[in-house]
Protein backbone atom coordinates (compact mmCIF):
# COMPACT_ATOMS: atom_id res chain seq x y z
CA UNK A 1 0.00 0.00 0.00
CA UNK A 2 1.34 3.52 -1.02
CA UNK A 3 1.44 6.36 1.48
CA UNK A 4 -1.09 8.26 -0.84
CA UNK A 5 -4.63 8.05 -0.57
CA UNK A 6 -7.57 8.56 -2.76
CA UNK A 7 -6.41 7.39 -6.12
CA UNK A 8 -7.95 4.78 -8.48
CA UNK A 9 -5.97 3.20 -11.42
CA UNK A 10 -6.89 1.52 -14.21
CA UNK A 11 -5.44 -0.72 -16.40
CA UNK A 12 -7.03 -1.38 -19.58
CA UNK A 13 -6.99 -3.24 -22.96
CA UNK A 14 -6.62 -1.12 -25.76
CA UNK A 15 -10.32 -1.94 -26.62
CA UNK A 16 -13.01 1.03 -27.69
CA UNK A 17 -15.67 -0.90 -25.90
CA UNK A 18 -14.03 0.33 -22.19
CA UNK A 19 -14.45 3.85 -22.94
CA UNK A 20 -18.06 4.37 -21.57
CA UNK A 21 -16.28 2.48 -17.88
CA UNK A 22 -13.69 5.17 -18.19
CA UNK A 23 -15.81 7.80 -18.37
CA UNK A 24 -18.63 6.74 -15.86
CA UNK A 25 -15.75 6.73 -13.08
CA UNK A 26 -13.93 9.64 -14.56
CA UNK A 27 -17.58 11.51 -13.78
CA UNK A 28 -17.96 9.50 -10.30
CA UNK A 29 -14.15 10.77 -9.77
CA UNK A 30 -14.82 13.92 -10.78
CA UNK A 31 -17.47 14.15 -8.59
CA UNK A 32 -16.16 12.57 -5.48
CA UNK A 33 -13.28 15.27 -5.97
CA UNK A 34 -15.97 18.20 -5.33
CA UNK A 35 -16.69 19.19 -9.04
CA UNK A 36 -20.15 20.22 -10.44
CA UNK A 37 -21.80 18.66 -12.93
CA UNK A 38 -20.99 20.81 -15.85
CA UNK A 39 -17.39 20.81 -14.67
CA UNK A 40 -17.54 16.75 -14.28
CA UNK A 41 -18.41 16.40 -18.15
CA UNK A 42 -15.48 18.57 -18.91
CA UNK A 43 -13.18 16.64 -17.06
CA UNK A 44 -15.17 12.93 -18.33
CA UNK A 45 -14.51 14.69 -21.99
CA UNK A 46 -11.19 15.37 -21.59
CA UNK A 47 -10.19 11.94 -20.16
CA UNK A 48 -12.04 10.47 -23.17
CA UNK A 49 -10.29 12.30 -25.65
CA UNK A 50 -7.18 11.42 -24.06
CA UNK A 51 -7.93 7.58 -23.41
CA UNK A 52 -9.18 7.56 -27.25
CA UNK A 53 -5.71 8.79 -28.28
CA UNK A 54 -3.66 6.30 -26.10
CA UNK A 55 -5.49 3.59 -28.07
CA UNK A 56 -5.64 5.14 -31.58
CA UNK A 57 -2.77 7.13 -31.46
CA UNK A 58 -0.04 5.70 -28.91
CA UNK A 59 -0.71 1.79 -29.39
CA UNK A 60 -1.94 2.20 -32.58
CA UNK A 61 -4.94 0.28 -31.69
CA UNK A 62 -3.16 -3.16 -30.68
CA UNK A 63 -5.27 -4.97 -28.70
CA UNK A 64 -1.98 -6.57 -27.33
CA UNK A 65 -1.16 -3.07 -25.85
CA UNK A 66 -2.17 -1.88 -22.25
CA UNK A 67 -3.62 2.04 -21.36
CA UNK A 68 -2.93 2.34 -17.92
CA UNK A 69 -4.57 5.46 -16.21
CA UNK A 70 -4.64 7.10 -12.63
CA UNK A 71 -6.83 9.71 -11.07
CA UNK A 72 -5.47 11.40 -7.68
CA UNK A 73 -7.66 13.42 -5.94
CA UNK A 74 -6.14 16.29 -4.27
CA UNK A 75 -7.32 19.05 -2.07
CA UNK A 76 -7.42 21.40 -4.68
CA UNK A 77 -7.42 19.68 -7.91
CA UNK A 78 -7.76 16.67 -9.59
CA UNK A 79 -4.56 15.02 -11.63
CA UNK A 80 -4.97 12.41 -14.01
CA UNK A 81 -3.05 10.42 -15.64
CA UNK A 82 -3.11 8.17 -19.25
CA UNK A 83 -0.31 5.99 -19.97
CA UNK A 84 0.00 4.29 -23.69
CA UNK A 85 2.83 2.07 -24.98
CA UNK A 86 3.38 4.09 -28.08
CA UNK A 87 6.43 6.16 -29.14
CA UNK A 88 5.19 9.52 -27.73
CA UNK A 89 4.27 12.77 -29.55
CA UNK A 90 5.59 16.40 -30.01
CA UNK A 91 2.17 18.68 -29.09
CA UNK A 92 3.88 21.58 -29.43
CA UNK A 93 3.52 20.48 -33.24
CA UNK A 94 0.06 19.76 -33.18
CA UNK A 95 -1.72 22.05 -35.56
CA UNK A 96 -4.32 24.68 -34.13
CA UNK A 97 -7.51 23.82 -35.26
CA UNK A 98 -8.97 26.78 -34.87
CA UNK A 99 -7.39 28.38 -37.86
CA UNK A 100 -9.30 28.91 -41.18
CA UNK A 101 -7.21 27.11 -42.95
CA UNK A 102 -7.64 23.79 -40.57
CA UNK A 103 -11.39 24.72 -39.75
CA UNK A 104 -13.09 21.95 -42.13
CA UNK A 105 -10.23 19.32 -40.65
CA UNK A 106 -12.09 16.29 -40.01
CA UNK A 107 -9.80 15.28 -36.84
CA UNK A 108 -7.27 17.17 -34.64
CA UNK A 109 -9.57 18.61 -32.36
CA UNK A 110 -8.84 16.15 -29.47
CA UNK A 111 -6.08 18.11 -27.42
CA UNK A 112 -7.52 21.43 -28.09
CA UNK A 113 -10.91 20.06 -26.57
CA UNK A 114 -8.31 18.58 -23.51
CA UNK A 115 -6.48 22.29 -22.84
CA UNK A 116 -9.85 24.00 -23.20
CA UNK A 117 -11.52 21.87 -20.19
CA UNK A 118 -8.14 21.39 -17.75
CA UNK A 119 -5.89 23.64 -16.38
CA UNK A 120 -3.03 21.99 -17.42
CA UNK A 121 -1.96 19.27 -20.28
CA UNK A 122 1.54 17.74 -20.17
CA UNK A 123 3.13 14.80 -22.46
CA UNK A 124 5.97 12.98 -21.32
CA UNK A 125 7.92 10.29 -22.95
CA UNK A 126 8.31 7.05 -20.34
CA UNK A 127 12.03 5.89 -19.51
CA UNK A 128 11.87 2.29 -21.68
CA UNK A 129 8.65 2.78 -23.65
CA UNK A 130 5.89 4.27 -23.23
CA UNK A 131 4.25 7.99 -23.37
CA UNK A 132 2.53 9.52 -20.30
CA UNK A 133 -0.09 12.24 -20.48
CA UNK A 134 -0.87 14.44 -17.36
CA UNK A 135 -3.85 16.32 -16.99
CA UNK A 136 -5.17 18.88 -14.28
CA UNK A 137 -8.02 20.41 -13.45
CA UNK A 138 -7.99 22.61 -10.36
CA UNK A 139 -11.06 23.09 -8.21
CA UNK A 140 -12.48 26.78 -8.63
CA UNK A 141 -10.32 27.25 -11.52
CA UNK A 142 -11.89 29.74 -14.10
CA UNK A 143 -11.51 27.55 -16.65
CA UNK A 144 -14.66 27.53 -17.63
CA UNK A 145 -14.15 26.16 -21.37
CA UNK A 146 -15.73 29.03 -22.99
CA UNK B 1 -25.34 2.64 -25.61
CA UNK B 2 -24.35 3.82 -29.31
CA UNK B 3 -25.87 6.03 -31.85
CA UNK B 4 -29.05 5.52 -33.03
CA UNK B 5 -30.84 7.01 -36.07
CA UNK B 6 -34.09 7.29 -37.60
CA UNK B 7 -34.81 8.79 -41.47
CA UNK B 8 -37.71 11.43 -42.31
CA UNK B 9 -38.64 13.04 -45.73
CA UNK B 10 -40.11 16.16 -45.22
CA UNK B 11 -40.86 18.20 -48.48
CA UNK B 12 -37.40 17.55 -50.44
CA UNK B 13 -35.19 17.28 -47.04
CA UNK B 14 -34.03 14.19 -45.44
CA UNK B 15 -34.36 14.75 -41.75
CA UNK B 16 -32.46 12.67 -39.75
CA UNK B 17 -33.38 12.10 -35.86
CA UNK B 18 -29.83 11.01 -34.15
CA UNK B 19 -29.94 9.91 -30.56
CA UNK B 20 -27.03 8.13 -28.61
CA UNK B 21 -23.15 9.02 -28.97
CA UNK B 22 -21.86 10.08 -31.98
CA UNK B 23 -17.57 9.09 -31.34
CA UNK B 24 -15.15 7.54 -32.53
CA UNK B 25 -15.97 4.35 -33.81
CA UNK B 26 -20.09 2.88 -33.79
CA UNK B 27 -21.50 6.38 -34.29
CA UNK B 28 -19.21 7.97 -36.20
CA UNK B 29 -19.35 5.16 -38.84
CA UNK B 30 -22.96 4.70 -39.03
CA UNK B 31 -23.00 8.79 -39.76
CA UNK B 32 -20.73 8.68 -42.47
CA UNK B 33 -22.85 5.58 -43.96
CA UNK B 34 -26.18 7.25 -43.82
CA UNK B 35 -24.61 10.25 -45.40
CA UNK B 36 -23.09 8.61 -48.14
CA UNK B 37 -26.00 6.15 -48.43
CA UNK B 38 -28.33 9.53 -49.44
CA UNK B 39 -25.75 11.26 -51.49
CA UNK B 40 -26.06 7.67 -53.53
CA UNK B 41 -29.83 8.22 -53.57
CA UNK B 42 -29.82 11.72 -54.97
CA UNK B 43 -30.27 13.20 -52.09
CA UNK B 44 -29.35 16.85 -51.75
CA UNK B 45 -30.85 18.44 -48.69
CA UNK B 46 -29.73 16.84 -45.64
CA UNK B 47 -31.29 18.08 -41.53
CA UNK B 48 -29.67 16.44 -38.66
CA UNK B 49 -31.42 16.77 -35.74
CA UNK B 50 -29.64 16.44 -32.89
CA UNK B 51 -31.86 16.93 -29.89
CA UNK B 52 -31.52 13.23 -28.36
CA UNK B 53 -27.63 13.05 -28.99
CA UNK B 54 -26.53 12.77 -24.91
CA UNK B 55 -22.42 12.64 -26.04
CA UNK B 56 -20.54 13.69 -29.06
CA UNK B 57 -16.51 13.78 -29.29
CA UNK B 58 -13.91 15.53 -31.39
CA UNK B 59 -14.78 12.71 -33.80
CA UNK B 60 -17.99 13.22 -33.69
CA UNK B 61 -17.26 16.47 -34.15
CA UNK B 62 -15.11 15.82 -37.39
CA UNK B 63 -17.37 13.51 -38.52
CA UNK B 64 -20.16 16.27 -38.75
CA UNK B 65 -18.02 18.38 -40.77
CA UNK B 66 -16.95 15.91 -43.23
CA UNK B 67 -20.50 15.44 -43.86
CA UNK B 68 -21.37 19.27 -44.36
CA UNK B 69 -18.31 19.25 -46.55
CA UNK B 70 -19.14 15.71 -48.59
CA UNK B 71 -22.82 17.52 -49.20
CA UNK B 72 -21.80 20.61 -49.75
CA UNK B 73 -19.09 19.23 -52.51
CA UNK B 74 -21.62 17.42 -54.45
CA UNK B 75 -24.40 20.28 -54.71
CA UNK B 76 -26.39 20.02 -51.69
CA UNK B 77 -26.81 21.26 -48.18
CA UNK B 78 -26.49 19.56 -44.73
CA UNK B 79 -28.30 21.65 -41.77
CA UNK B 80 -28.10 21.50 -37.87
CA UNK B 81 -31.26 20.76 -35.89
CA UNK B 82 -32.06 21.01 -32.10
CA UNK B 83 -28.63 21.61 -30.42
CA UNK B 84 -28.25 20.17 -26.88
CA UNK B 85 -26.31 22.66 -24.72
CA UNK B 86 -23.37 20.58 -24.59
CA UNK B 87 -23.27 20.08 -28.58
CA UNK B 88 -23.93 23.86 -28.76
CA UNK B 89 -20.74 24.79 -26.41
CA UNK B 90 -18.80 21.84 -28.66
CA UNK B 91 -19.55 23.89 -31.54
CA UNK B 92 -18.82 27.35 -30.47
CA UNK B 93 -15.39 26.04 -28.54
CA UNK B 94 -14.19 24.52 -31.48
CA UNK B 95 -15.51 27.92 -33.87
CA UNK B 96 -17.90 25.66 -35.97
CA UNK B 97 -20.99 27.42 -35.24
CA UNK B 98 -20.74 29.89 -37.79
CA UNK B 99 -19.93 27.14 -40.02
CA UNK B 100 -23.04 25.43 -39.71
CA UNK B 101 -26.85 26.66 -40.62
CA UNK B 102 -28.58 26.42 -37.07
CA UNK B 103 -32.20 25.83 -36.55
CA UNK B 104 -34.16 25.15 -33.51
CA UNK B 105 -37.35 25.07 -35.38
CA UNK B 106 -37.94 22.41 -37.90
CA UNK B 107 -39.93 23.70 -39.84
CA UNK B 108 -38.45 26.96 -40.60
CA UNK B 109 -35.37 24.45 -41.16
CA UNK B 110 -37.38 22.51 -43.76
CA UNK B 111 -38.52 25.98 -45.84
CA UNK B 112 -34.97 27.08 -45.14
CA UNK B 113 -33.73 24.66 -47.94
CA UNK B 114 -36.59 24.71 -49.81
CA UNK B 115 -36.06 28.96 -50.45
CA UNK B 116 -31.97 27.85 -51.16
CA UNK B 117 -33.50 25.23 -53.93
CA UNK B 118 -36.00 27.72 -55.16
CA UNK B 119 -33.33 30.65 -55.84
CA UNK C 1 2.44 -1.14 -16.88
CA UNK C 2 1.66 -4.60 -15.42
CA UNK C 3 1.15 -7.47 -17.93
CA UNK C 4 -3.09 -7.85 -16.48
CA UNK C 5 -5.62 -6.34 -18.61
CA UNK C 6 -9.00 -5.12 -16.97
CA UNK C 7 -7.67 -3.86 -13.72
CA UNK C 8 -9.42 -0.94 -11.45
CA UNK C 9 -7.35 -0.13 -8.28
CA UNK C 10 -8.21 2.17 -5.58
CA UNK C 11 -6.46 3.70 -2.60
CA UNK C 12 -8.85 5.35 -0.22
CA UNK C 13 -8.69 7.07 2.88
CA UNK C 14 -10.64 5.24 5.68
CA UNK C 15 -13.45 7.49 5.27
CA UNK C 16 -17.28 6.51 5.37
CA UNK C 17 -17.98 9.45 2.16
CA UNK C 18 -15.67 7.63 -0.20
CA UNK C 19 -17.77 4.25 -0.07
CA UNK C 20 -20.36 6.05 -2.19
CA UNK C 21 -17.96 6.49 -5.00
CA UNK C 22 -16.97 2.72 -5.00
CA UNK C 23 -20.48 1.38 -5.21
CA UNK C 24 -20.64 3.83 -8.51
CA UNK C 25 -17.51 2.39 -10.14
CA UNK C 26 -18.08 -1.59 -8.53
CA UNK C 27 -21.07 -1.28 -10.89
CA UNK C 28 -19.85 0.37 -13.69
CA UNK C 29 -16.82 -2.40 -13.32
CA UNK C 30 -19.73 -5.14 -13.38
CA UNK C 31 -21.51 -3.91 -15.90
CA UNK C 32 -18.58 -3.76 -18.28
CA UNK C 33 -17.27 -7.26 -16.78
CA UNK C 34 -21.27 -8.54 -18.04
CA UNK C 35 -23.50 -8.82 -15.24
CA UNK C 36 -27.31 -7.93 -15.42
CA UNK C 37 -28.42 -5.47 -13.07
CA UNK C 38 -29.56 -7.51 -10.54
CA UNK C 39 -25.96 -9.00 -10.33
CA UNK C 40 -24.80 -5.61 -10.50
CA UNK C 41 -26.47 -4.59 -7.44
CA UNK C 42 -24.98 -7.91 -5.54
CA UNK C 43 -21.76 -7.12 -6.14
CA UNK C 44 -22.05 -3.57 -5.33
CA UNK C 45 -23.44 -4.27 -2.11
CA UNK C 46 -20.68 -6.70 -1.37
CA UNK C 47 -17.86 -4.12 -1.93
CA UNK C 48 -19.95 -1.89 0.24
CA UNK C 49 -20.35 -4.05 2.98
CA UNK C 50 -16.47 -5.37 2.46
CA UNK C 51 -15.18 -1.75 2.45
CA UNK C 52 -17.32 -0.79 5.21
CA UNK C 53 -15.66 -3.18 7.36
CA UNK C 54 -11.90 -2.37 6.20
CA UNK C 55 -12.57 1.24 7.43
CA UNK C 56 -14.51 -0.17 10.52
CA UNK C 57 -13.42 -3.12 11.68
CA UNK C 58 -9.83 -3.21 10.16
CA UNK C 59 -8.61 0.29 10.08
CA UNK C 60 -10.67 0.98 13.22
CA UNK C 61 -12.07 4.15 11.49
CA UNK C 62 -8.39 5.65 11.67
CA UNK C 63 -8.07 8.38 8.92
CA UNK C 64 -4.45 7.82 8.52
CA UNK C 65 -5.14 4.28 7.33
CA UNK C 66 -5.98 3.23 3.73
CA UNK C 67 -8.18 1.09 2.22
CA UNK C 68 -7.14 -0.63 -1.05
CA UNK C 69 -9.34 -2.39 -3.52
CA UNK C 70 -8.86 -4.26 -6.83
CA UNK C 71 -11.05 -5.14 -9.60
CA UNK C 72 -10.20 -8.04 -12.25
CA UNK C 73 -12.07 -8.49 -14.85
CA UNK C 74 -11.65 -11.98 -16.14
CA UNK C 75 -13.77 -13.96 -19.46
CA UNK C 76 -15.78 -15.65 -16.95
CA UNK C 77 -15.81 -13.60 -13.60
CA UNK C 78 -14.80 -10.74 -11.70
CA UNK C 79 -12.20 -10.91 -8.76
CA UNK C 80 -12.54 -8.25 -5.53
CA UNK C 81 -9.70 -7.78 -3.67
CA UNK C 82 -10.21 -5.37 -0.42
CA UNK C 83 -7.28 -4.73 1.58
CA UNK C 84 -7.18 -3.20 5.27
CA UNK C 85 -4.24 -2.07 7.53
CA UNK C 86 -5.67 -3.80 10.72
CA UNK C 87 -4.88 -7.39 12.03
CA UNK C 88 -7.46 -9.34 10.65
CA UNK C 89 -9.78 -11.91 12.11
CA UNK C 90 -11.26 -15.89 11.09
CA UNK C 91 -14.50 -15.39 9.22
CA UNK C 92 -15.28 -19.17 10.13
CA UNK C 93 -15.43 -17.65 13.52
CA UNK C 94 -18.50 -15.05 13.02
CA UNK C 95 -21.72 -15.97 14.22
CA UNK C 96 -24.41 -17.02 11.69
CA UNK C 97 -26.79 -14.64 11.95
CA UNK C 98 -30.02 -16.70 10.85
CA UNK C 99 -29.55 -18.81 13.97
CA UNK C 100 -32.80 -17.91 15.88
CA UNK C 101 -30.70 -16.30 19.16
CA UNK C 102 -28.82 -14.21 16.57
CA UNK C 103 -32.22 -12.94 14.16
CA UNK C 104 -32.76 -10.44 16.45
CA UNK C 105 -29.18 -8.78 17.06
CA UNK C 106 -28.12 -5.32 15.49
CA UNK C 107 -24.85 -6.11 13.66
CA UNK C 108 -23.65 -9.30 12.08
CA UNK C 109 -24.98 -9.49 8.68
CA UNK C 110 -22.33 -8.48 6.54
CA UNK C 111 -20.11 -10.90 5.53
CA UNK C 112 -23.44 -12.84 5.25
CA UNK C 113 -24.41 -11.13 2.88
CA UNK C 114 -21.07 -11.27 0.88
CA UNK C 115 -21.15 -14.93 1.26
CA UNK C 116 -24.94 -14.57 -0.37
CA UNK C 117 -24.21 -12.48 -3.35
CA UNK C 118 -20.77 -13.79 -4.31
CA UNK C 119 -19.51 -16.93 -5.00
CA UNK C 120 -16.08 -17.04 -2.89
CA UNK C 121 -15.14 -14.98 -0.22
CA UNK C 122 -12.05 -15.20 1.24
CA UNK C 123 -9.63 -13.53 3.83
CA UNK C 124 -5.91 -13.45 4.02
CA UNK C 125 -3.90 -12.14 6.25
CA UNK C 126 -0.89 -9.83 4.85
CA UNK C 127 2.84 -10.43 5.42
CA UNK C 128 4.24 -7.61 7.50
CA UNK C 129 0.75 -5.69 8.09
CA UNK C 130 -2.96 -5.76 7.08
CA UNK C 131 -6.02 -8.21 5.74
CA UNK C 132 -6.94 -9.08 2.36
CA UNK C 133 -10.38 -10.10 1.43
CA UNK C 134 -11.24 -11.29 -1.47
CA UNK C 135 -14.22 -11.73 -3.71
CA UNK C 136 -15.16 -14.02 -6.55
CA UNK C 137 -18.32 -13.87 -8.92
CA UNK C 138 -18.37 -15.71 -11.75
CA UNK C 139 -20.64 -14.90 -14.52
CA UNK C 140 -23.63 -17.38 -15.57
CA UNK C 141 -23.53 -19.02 -12.23
CA UNK C 142 -26.43 -19.84 -10.18
CA UNK C 143 -25.64 -17.87 -7.08
CA UNK C 144 -29.07 -16.35 -7.13
CA UNK C 145 -28.37 -14.36 -3.46
CA UNK C 146 -31.97 -16.04 -2.65
CA UNK D 1 -27.31 11.19 -1.14
CA UNK D 2 -28.24 10.31 2.83
CA UNK D 3 -31.28 9.59 4.01
CA UNK D 4 -34.77 12.31 4.50
CA UNK D 5 -37.60 11.60 6.95
CA UNK D 6 -40.95 13.06 6.93
CA UNK D 7 -43.18 12.85 10.05
CA UNK D 8 -47.07 12.65 9.90
CA UNK D 9 -49.51 11.34 12.32
CA UNK D 10 -52.63 9.32 11.56
CA UNK D 11 -54.70 8.95 14.30
CA UNK D 12 -52.24 7.10 17.15
CA UNK D 13 -49.42 6.33 14.56
CA UNK D 14 -46.53 8.15 13.43
CA UNK D 15 -45.95 7.52 9.92
CA UNK D 16 -42.29 8.13 8.97
CA UNK D 17 -41.49 8.38 4.99
CA UNK D 18 -38.23 7.60 4.92
CA UNK D 19 -36.34 8.16 1.57
CA UNK D 20 -32.73 7.09 0.77
CA UNK D 21 -29.53 5.39 2.24
CA UNK D 22 -30.11 3.94 5.39
CA UNK D 23 -26.47 2.78 5.35
CA UNK D 24 -23.64 2.77 8.35
CA UNK D 25 -23.01 6.37 9.21
CA UNK D 26 -25.72 9.55 8.61
CA UNK D 27 -28.49 7.08 7.54
CA UNK D 28 -28.55 4.67 10.66
CA UNK D 29 -27.90 7.61 12.92
CA UNK D 30 -30.73 9.86 12.00
CA UNK D 31 -33.29 6.36 12.39
CA UNK D 32 -31.90 5.61 15.59
CA UNK D 33 -32.25 8.85 17.21
CA UNK D 34 -35.74 9.69 15.11
CA UNK D 35 -37.36 6.13 17.16
CA UNK D 36 -35.74 7.74 20.16
CA UNK D 37 -37.09 10.85 19.76
CA UNK D 38 -40.49 9.54 19.16
CA UNK D 39 -40.37 7.31 22.28
CA UNK D 40 -39.58 10.15 24.63
CA UNK D 41 -42.56 11.85 23.17
CA UNK D 42 -44.87 9.08 24.27
CA UNK D 43 -45.59 7.74 20.62
CA UNK D 44 -45.99 3.80 20.76
CA UNK D 45 -47.36 3.06 17.15
CA UNK D 46 -44.63 3.57 14.41
CA UNK D 47 -45.08 2.96 10.65
CA UNK D 48 -41.67 2.89 8.57
CA UNK D 49 -42.77 3.81 5.42
CA UNK D 50 -39.93 2.60 3.29
CA UNK D 51 -41.08 3.36 -0.66
CA UNK D 52 -38.29 5.35 -1.40
CA UNK D 53 -34.84 3.99 0.13
CA UNK D 54 -33.31 2.91 -2.49
CA UNK D 55 -30.50 1.11 -0.57
CA UNK D 56 -30.19 -0.13 2.69
CA UNK D 57 -27.24 -2.12 3.87
CA UNK D 58 -26.14 -4.86 6.78
CA UNK D 59 -26.15 -1.91 8.91
CA UNK D 60 -29.71 -0.29 8.19
CA UNK D 61 -31.18 -3.85 8.20
CA UNK D 62 -29.40 -3.67 11.88
CA UNK D 63 -30.72 -0.35 12.65
CA UNK D 64 -34.13 -1.70 11.38
CA UNK D 65 -33.87 -4.49 13.97
CA UNK D 66 -33.11 -2.03 17.01
CA UNK D 67 -36.02 -0.14 16.11
CA UNK D 68 -38.11 -2.70 16.23
CA UNK D 69 -37.01 -4.00 19.69
CA UNK D 70 -36.44 -0.70 21.06
CA UNK D 71 -39.94 -0.16 20.48
CA UNK D 72 -41.64 -3.63 21.38
CA UNK D 73 -39.69 -3.09 24.98
CA UNK D 74 -41.17 0.31 25.65
CA UNK D 75 -44.85 -1.48 24.54
CA UNK D 76 -44.96 -0.28 21.21
CA UNK D 77 -45.03 -1.45 18.03
CA UNK D 78 -42.97 -0.92 14.64
CA UNK D 79 -44.46 -2.32 11.34
CA UNK D 80 -42.81 -1.77 7.74
CA UNK D 81 -44.76 -0.51 4.57
CA UNK D 82 -44.35 -0.82 1.10
CA UNK D 83 -41.03 -1.97 1.11
CA UNK D 84 -38.99 -2.34 -2.27
CA UNK D 85 -38.10 -5.46 -3.88
CA UNK D 86 -34.55 -5.07 -2.87
CA UNK D 87 -35.48 -4.20 0.95
CA UNK D 88 -37.79 -7.19 0.54
CA UNK D 89 -35.65 -9.73 -0.40
CA UNK D 90 -32.71 -8.36 1.39
CA UNK D 91 -35.50 -8.87 4.80
CA UNK D 92 -36.12 -12.64 3.12
CA UNK D 93 -32.53 -13.55 3.01
CA UNK D 94 -31.61 -12.40 6.59
CA UNK D 95 -34.67 -14.22 8.02
CA UNK D 96 -36.21 -11.13 9.16
CA UNK D 97 -38.91 -11.03 7.07
CA UNK D 98 -41.93 -12.94 9.04
CA UNK D 99 -39.92 -11.09 12.49
CA UNK D 100 -41.45 -8.00 10.88
CA UNK D 101 -45.13 -7.05 10.36
CA UNK D 102 -44.96 -5.79 6.96
CA UNK D 103 -47.95 -4.12 5.09
CA UNK D 104 -48.22 -2.50 1.53
CA UNK D 105 -51.26 -0.96 2.07
CA UNK D 106 -51.29 2.04 4.44
CA UNK D 107 -54.86 2.38 5.42
CA UNK D 108 -54.44 -1.25 6.53
CA UNK D 109 -51.41 -0.71 8.53
CA UNK D 110 -52.56 1.45 10.58
CA UNK D 111 -55.71 0.08 11.35
CA UNK D 112 -53.43 -3.08 12.36
CA UNK D 113 -52.39 -0.82 14.96
CA UNK D 114 -55.81 0.32 15.97
CA UNK D 115 -56.75 -3.11 16.69
CA UNK D 116 -53.73 -4.35 18.24
CA UNK D 117 -54.80 -0.95 20.55
CA UNK D 118 -58.08 -1.70 20.70
CA UNK D 119 -57.60 -5.35 22.58
N1 LIG E 1 -1.06 9.32 -27.03
C1 LIG E 1 -0.58 9.74 -28.22
N2 LIG E 1 0.46 9.09 -28.80
C2 LIG E 1 0.95 9.49 -29.98
N3 LIG E 1 0.47 10.53 -30.67
C3 LIG E 1 -0.54 11.22 -30.17
C4 LIG E 1 -1.12 10.87 -28.92
N4 LIG E 1 -2.13 11.76 -28.65
C5 LIG E 1 -2.16 12.61 -29.68
N5 LIG E 1 -1.22 12.31 -30.60
C6 LIG E 1 -0.92 13.04 -31.86
O1 LIG E 1 -1.50 14.32 -31.78
C7 LIG E 1 -2.37 14.53 -32.89
C8 LIG E 1 -3.52 15.40 -32.48
O2 LIG E 1 -4.34 14.70 -31.60
P1 LIG E 1 -5.82 15.22 -31.35
O3 LIG E 1 -5.78 16.68 -31.13
O4 LIG E 1 -6.40 14.39 -30.25
O5 LIG E 1 -6.60 14.99 -32.68
P2 LIG E 1 -6.92 13.63 -33.48
O6 LIG E 1 -6.84 12.52 -32.50
O7 LIG E 1 -8.28 13.88 -34.03
O8 LIG E 1 -5.86 13.55 -34.54
C9 LIG E 1 -2.76 13.15 -33.34
O9 LIG E 1 -3.14 13.12 -34.69
C10 LIG E 1 -1.50 12.35 -33.07
O10 LIG E 1 -0.59 12.50 -34.13
N1 LIG F 1 -11.74 -6.33 7.58
C1 LIG F 1 -11.93 -6.81 8.81
N2 LIG F 1 -10.97 -6.73 9.76
C2 LIG F 1 -11.16 -7.20 11.00
N3 LIG F 1 -12.30 -7.81 11.40
C3 LIG F 1 -13.31 -7.92 10.51
C4 LIG F 1 -13.19 -7.44 9.18
N4 LIG F 1 -14.33 -7.72 8.54
C5 LIG F 1 -15.14 -8.32 9.42
N5 LIG F 1 -14.53 -8.45 10.61
C6 LIG F 1 -15.07 -9.11 11.82
O1 LIG F 1 -16.15 -9.93 11.46
C7 LIG F 1 -17.31 -9.56 12.18
C8 LIG F 1 -18.56 -9.76 11.35
O2 LIG F 1 -18.57 -8.83 10.30
P1 LIG F 1 -19.92 -8.55 9.53
O3 LIG F 1 -20.56 -9.85 9.22
O4 LIG F 1 -19.61 -7.67 8.39
O5 LIG F 1 -20.86 -7.84 10.56
P2 LIG F 1 -20.69 -6.44 11.34
O6 LIG F 1 -19.74 -5.61 10.52
O7 LIG F 1 -22.05 -5.92 11.36
O8 LIG F 1 -20.15 -6.80 12.69
C9 LIG F 1 -17.09 -8.12 12.61
O9 LIG F 1 -17.81 -7.79 13.75
C10 LIG F 1 -15.59 -8.12 12.84
O10 LIG F 1 -15.28 -8.60 14.11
Amino acid sequence: MTTESNIVEMTLESDLNRVEMVEEIARRVSATAGFDEDDQHKIEMAVHESVINAIWHGNKNDPSKQVWLRFQIFDDRLEIRVRDQGIGFDPSSVANPLKEENLLNVSGRGIFLIRTFMDEYRVKKLEGQGTEVTLVKRLNSNNSGQ
Amino acid sequence: MSMKSTLRQVDSVIVVDLSGRITLGEGCTQLRELVREQLGKGTKFVLLNLADVTYIDSSGIGELVSAFTTVSNQGGQLKLLNLTKKVHDLLQITKLYTVFDVHDDEAKAISSFEKAAGA
